[in-house]
């Protein structure tokens, strides 16, 4: 599915992704560990089109993405979310929603006096949708309200319910579960494991080991922008290297 | 009652100006401190146009597809930067224009101005009374407000109010920001462009002075003030601080104060800005989530 | 903040209410640039309107009726102008207005006062086709066709052949300029250079360097007062001797009091009139009875034979647009104001001798060639 | 026409110290504040203006004694319009500062209007004609001007390399990136930036004017080549703010000789709008 062959990346002379090279295989949820600054999310940034590669190649689904811009990598169904909640605030919970699909009619101006039907019908489809998504997340109530009047819980409920909606094949979560209460996270993981179901493939930053042995079929550990191993998650929570890393020198 | 209408005019012709400043500033959040130049490229053209005999109509479509182009041509470049550089570069651009329109004599007859443009001819019917004319702005106003209207709430609209919240997680959700913003720039110049040719036939001379950054400022004063962002924010600031500049005029001050009035009157602006931004920074009418959706009804 | 922005309210609907209503009399609109840019001239013009009207009501007004000026601020941009006309005319509902100073505002204003059938005169504008607008349009001051020749004429009367031209970036130096420039080839003179420069700076140096650069033994430089007196004492500063050639829009006491003794000796043209007549000398004295001094401001006498016109109109027309409009011609003619002459000619303009100018000891006073 | 050319270049250099002076301030506002302060103008305007007042009646003090006190009034302003408008604003986005400022320099512009009229005013002092140095003439204020700039670049230079308080501004101004993470600079510090940035306003708005004229449209114009100055120099950049104040003083002189003069004010926008152009690259994405 995703192919990165020889990541890097420098700021400044520091060295945050050395030569990392792997490959996520499709339906299958991917985790990605290590101590804080070593790199992940630059990682998931060079992936993503957010920053420049130094050196190094992305494909995904055999096609070559890297060098493309970020919104032109999303739109071929590599999508990702950021580290802190990202919600659109001054929108209603609904238009979240209903901005997520890719490729909307109605996004572009000269459909918009050409093709109103089609518009419509779109947006009607769209509308249901976001609707029965909404009922399932249990935020129908707060469907009109700012997105910034929801509880942080909440918001990365609303995020992880934009991605359901924008359909990508692949996404890039940074750590989903950070700063949520442990309902949450449950709710959280079973979205994560429901849209595996629906065929997804997922590559996960995380730090709640729970999470990534109760999810991941594959982990990698990074540690100073270097791959210091992989394995399954059994296999690297007794990796003596990955302890070291935790633990420090 | 002349003098109302009078004032009519010039009310719907900043709301229409306004209006394309929210779409900007409101909708998609780009703070355009040079909007006053779409506004001067409009009332150039048509009036050039019309002065050399090219019918009104052909005038105000070439005013508002300059003014298109031009709004093009500097959002290519001034759009990939951050949001109050690209303040301060649309400035630049604004007062650049001013210079251009002031010292391209061969073109623009510079400080001479340009007078005595016609009175518009739209498919046969001279609109040469105030009553008409003031119908005509009416119903370019009303164009405006709808085809914004419908603009802004549809998904095209969406994005822009995604990016103006977040312009990096539109980019992850796939939205191409940059070019939604660049049409956001365009359609907000062509209808400062549309403004500024009702302007300029309407007061039937325009000269370099007319678009300096004092317009700047009050356009930009009537979207804050009217709550940017708001469907009806901008008609109610458009209304709100033309009459409050005319009322002026009835209270009889006598002459010898009328050297304060202005700089009193223009202070009260200034004042007035920093105020909104300190105490409702969103405007008289506050923005609100739009409840009703296109077939929310008829979904169940 | 918000206690300043109430008390200063509260400032101006005092002075709203002190406003004094006066009943049953002739209105006159005024739509002076009481503020902005040129609000420095609004004043002494609106000093001799005054004066005019003091004068005409003392003596029993029109009829018995006084006469009334209704000022109205045009802030000096052309926007402010035609809004100050209309409300003159919609609300004050006045036959009669005195129109904007600078060219490029009364001509933004002409059309509405002509569109709504109402007289609108111009006391000090001077672009050619000022009155172009309509039959309703009258000035009482010489147009710049006939400056722009008198430059020409003075500086080929002082042998210089070759001079840069230096003007205010605006309506009326470039006018000015255009007639010059045309004038002056047509007579065989050449021109160096032409400089536009913005009206309000306060460095006008380097504008200076490049007027000399051809080492020219004179400079035209059409300048108001404040750019004028800016850049002669730049030029003085600078060491720059020419002989400087300006209009009649610096031929004020104001240039000597704010550039002193950098301005002697400059020339300029200026339309003129005799200062003997005994018109002149009645005019001058009670200027100095109502406001103690001598130092009439410039374009005070036009703006006061502007009123005498007016009311001598109203009188004979009635108090209609379309009597002022009939009457002020006739009464016009052959009328000698203290500027003279104010017969009117085709196109509803006044002509003019040209003098010239200079300041000596700090003193304007006519030049003689020594 | 060698000696035109100098005394051009002189009027360049002259102008240059006096966009310097205020292109430091408005860097140092921006590195440390993170905002552009379009208000920045109307405290050189003041500046000019406070000294005006002091020695106009009915006060009628000589320079020697107005001239420190106009300073200081020009720094209280500058920490008023910081205590009363910028702090509650502290944590607001740049956009709301951005309009926020533009609204301030609106309204102290117009106020100065409203106390002194439109007109074009001066100190009054007698002319006098400039001394020729290699046919370049130059007046006393002029001199005052070079010494002065001189002086102060000095001064800054000792404070900011010497004082532990200018060390941490000047590392804060120079690297937004630490600025970010040090999250807001202490009161004292950003009441340090206020009083210098204001400082070098008021002293470089009386210099101008003691050169040329008072004029409340002059906080404008020269914000605006403070703006193209501290662009060329690169943005928080204090000694390119020096540098870049030079070039634009120097270009736009330059150019009136070769261009039509009625663009002398474009330059100023042309190289600052074509500064951000080309940094674009470097100024878009810096979030993150």
């Amino acid at each position: 599915m995703l192919e990165l062959r020889g990541l890097s990346k420098a700021f400044g002379g520091i060295q945050a992704v050395v030569d990392f090279s792997a490959r996520l295989e499709k339906n299958r949820i991917t985790g990605l560990i290590g101590p804080n600054g070593s790199g992940k999310t630059t990682l998931f940034n060079l992936i993503t089109g957010f920053i420049k590669l130094d050196r190094g190649e992305v494909f995904f689904k055999k096609e070559k993405i890297d060098g493309l811009l970020p919104h032109e990598i999303a739109s071929r169904g590599l999508v990702r979310t950021f580290q802190l909640s990202r919600v659109f605030p001054r929108m209603t919970v609904l238009e979240n929603l209903l901005l997520a699909p890719q490729g909307q009619m109605g996004e572009k101006l000269w459909a918009l006096g050409l093709k109103r039907e089609r518009v419509r019908d779109e947006e009607n489809r769209n509308l249901k949708k976001a609707l029965s998504l909404i009922e399932k997340i249990g935020l129908l109530p707060l469907k009109d309200e700012f997105a910034e009047n929801l509880s942080y819980g909440q918001q990365k409920l609303l995020e992880m319910a934009r991605l359901f909606m924008a359909n990508p094949e692949m996404i890039l979560l940074d750590e989903p579960t950070a700063g949520i209460n442990p309902l949450m996270i449950r709710k959280i993981m079973d979205f994560i494991l429901t849209m595996r179901e629906m065929g997804k493939t997922f590559f996960i930053i995380e730090h709640n080991m729970d999470v990534i042995i109760e999810c991941c079929d594959w982990v990698f550990v990074l540690d100073h922008g270097e791959k210091i191993s992989e394995g399954t998650p059994e296999e690297i929570q007794n990796d003596p290297r990955v302890i070291e890393a935790y633990l420090g020198t | 009652m002349d003098l109302f209408l009078h004032l009519c005019v010039m009310c719907l012709i900043y709301i229409i100006f306004a209006l394309s400043l929210n779409l900007e500033i409101g909708y998609t959040g780009l703070f355009n401190f040079g909007h006053v130049a779409f506004f001067g490229i409009g009332a150039y053209t048509s009036a050039l146009l019309t002065l050399h005999h090219f019918p009104f109509e052909l005038g105000l479509v070439m005013a508002l597809t300059l003014s298109g182009i031009f709004g093009f041509l500097l959002g290519l470049p001034s759009l990939r930067l951050r949001g109050d550089f690209f303040g301060i570069a649309t400035l630049g651009f604004g007062e650049m224009i001013r210079m251009v329109f002031q010292n391209e004599v061969w073109l623009t007859k510079g400080p001479m101005g340009l007078p005595g443009i016609p009175k518009p001819t739209l498919f046969s019917f001279r609109f040469a009374t105030l009553p008409q004319y003031f119908l005509l702005t009416l119903g370019f106003t009303a164009i405006t407000f709808l085809f914004l209207r419908i603009l802004i709430r549809s998904p095209f609209g969406r994005v822009l109010k995604a990016i103006r919240e977040d312009e990096i997680a539109a980019e992850a959700l796939g939205k191409n920001a940059y070019r939604f913003k660049i049409k956001s720039f365009v359609v907000g110049s062509i209808f400062a462009g549309l403004a500024g040719a009702l302007w300029g036939h309407y007061t039937t001379f325009i000269s370099p002075n007319d678009f300096t950054l004092l317009e700047t400022i009050l356009v930009l004063l009537i979207v804050v003030l009217g709550g940017k962002g708001t469907e009806w924010g901008p008609l109610l600031g458009a209304a709100l601080l033309i009459f409050f500049q005319e009322s002026l005029r009835f209270l009889r001050l006598p002459p010898e104060y009328g050297r304060y009035l202005a700089p009193l009157q223009q202070m009260i602006f200034g004042a007035l800005l920093i105020f909104m931004m300190l105490f409702r920074p969103e405007g008289l009418i506050k923005e609100r989530g739009r409840r009703v959706y296109a077939g929310t009804q008829r979904v169940e | 903040m918000r206690k300043i922005i109430y008390s200063l309210i509260l400032t101006i609907s005092c002075l709203a209410f002190s406003g004094v209503y006066a009943q049953e009399t002739y209105k006159i609109g005024a739509a002076f640039a009481l503020s902005g840019s040129i609000a420095v001239y609004g004043e002494g013009f609106k000093k001799a309107v005054d004066l005019a009207v003091e004068e005409i009501n003392a003596a029993g007004g029109i009829k018995g009726r006084k006469l009334e000026i209704i000022y109205e601020d045009n802030k000096s941009t052309p926007k402010d102008c035609v809004t100050a006309v209309r409300k003159l005319i919609t609300v004050d509902k006045v036959p009669v207005i005195f129109g904007p100073a600078a060219s490029s505002n009364f001509m933004a204003a002409a059309p509405v006062a002509q569109e709504n059938k109402v007289v609108m005169i111009s006391a000090e504008g001077a672009a050619p086709g000022l009155t172009k607008a309509g039959e309703y349009i009258f000035r009482v001051f010489p147009s710049d066709v006939l400056q722009g020749k008198g430059i020409s004429d003075l500086c080929l009367r002082l042998n210089f052949k070759e001079v840069p031209v230096m003007y205010v970036n605006n309506d009326w130096g470039m006018g000015l300029k255009n007639v010059f420039v045309e004038n002056f080839k047509k007579a065989g003179g050449h021109i160096m250079d032409e400089i536009p420069y913005d009206e309000g700076k306060t460095d006008y140096r380097t504008e200076l360097i490049r007027a000399i650069k051809g080492n020219p033994k004179a400079v035209v430089n059409l300048t108001y007062i404040k750019e004028g007196a800016v850049m002669f004492k730049q030029a003085y500063e600078m060491d720059i001797k020419v002989q400087w050639i300006c209009g009649s829009a610096a031929k004020s006491p104001k240039l000597i009091e704010l550039a002193g003794k950098a301005v002697e000796g400059i020339i300029g043209t200026y339309p003129v009139f005799s200062q003997e007549t005994k018109e002149y000398k009645a005019f001058r004295a009670a200027w100095k009875r109502k406001y103690g001094d001598e130092k009439i401001p410039i374009f005070a006498e036009y703006n006061y034979d502007m009123v005498y016109l007016t009311a001598k109109a109203i009188e004979k027309g009635g108090y209609t647009s379309d009597g002022i409009r009939k009457a002020l011609i006739e009464v016009a003619k052959g009328y000698r104001g203290v500027t003279g002459d104010k017969t009117f000619d085709q196109d509803r303009g006044v002509g003019s001798e040209y003098g010239v100018w200079t300041i000596k000891n700090g003193q304007i006073v006519d030049y003689k060639k020594d | 026409m060698s000696s035109f050319f100098l005394q051009t270049i002189f009027n360049g250099i002259l102008a240059g110290c006096i966009y310097a002076l205020f292109a430091i301030g408005l860097t140092l506002i921006y590195g440390v504040l993170n905002f552009v302060n379009f208000a920045h103008g109307e405290l050189i305007m003041w500046g000019a203006y406070f000294l005006y007042f002091l020695m106009d009646r009915p006060l009628n003090l000589p320079l020697s004694i107005a001239f420190l006190p106009a300073l200081c009034l020009t720094i209280l302003l500058g920490l008023g319009s910081d205590r009363f408008i910028f702090k509650p604003l502290r944590k607001a986005s740049r956009l709301t500062l951005l309009i926020t400022s533009l609204g301030l320099s609106f309204f102290l512009r117009n106020g100065a209007q409203f106390f002194w009229g439109a007109e074009i005013r001066t100190y009054g002092f007698e002319i006098k004609r400039g001394m020729k140095l290699f046919g370049v003439s130059i007046t006393p204020n002029q001199l005052a001007i070079i010494v002065s700039s001189t002086l102060c670049m000095i001064l800054l230079y000792l404070f900011f390399y010497k004082s532990r308080m200018g060390k941490s501004m000047r590392a804060i101004s120079d690297d937004l990136e630490l600025a970010r993470v040090m999250g807001i600079p202490s009161d004292r510090a950003i009441q340090f930036t206020w009083i210098i940035a204001s400082f070098l306003a008021g002293l470089g708005g009386i210099l101008l004017a003691l050169d040329t004229n008072l004029h409340p449209g002059m906080g404008l114009i020269n914000l605006v080549k403070a703006f193209a100055a501290t662009l060329l120099g690169g943005v928080g950049n204090l000694w390119g703010a020096l540098l870049g104040g030079m070039i634009i003083g120097l270009s736009e002189n330059i150019a009136v000789l070769l261009l039509s003069p009625g663009y002398k004010d474009a330059i100023a926008f042309g190289i600052m709008v074509m500064m951000l152009l080309i940094r674009s690259s470097t100024i878009f994405w810096p979030k993150e």
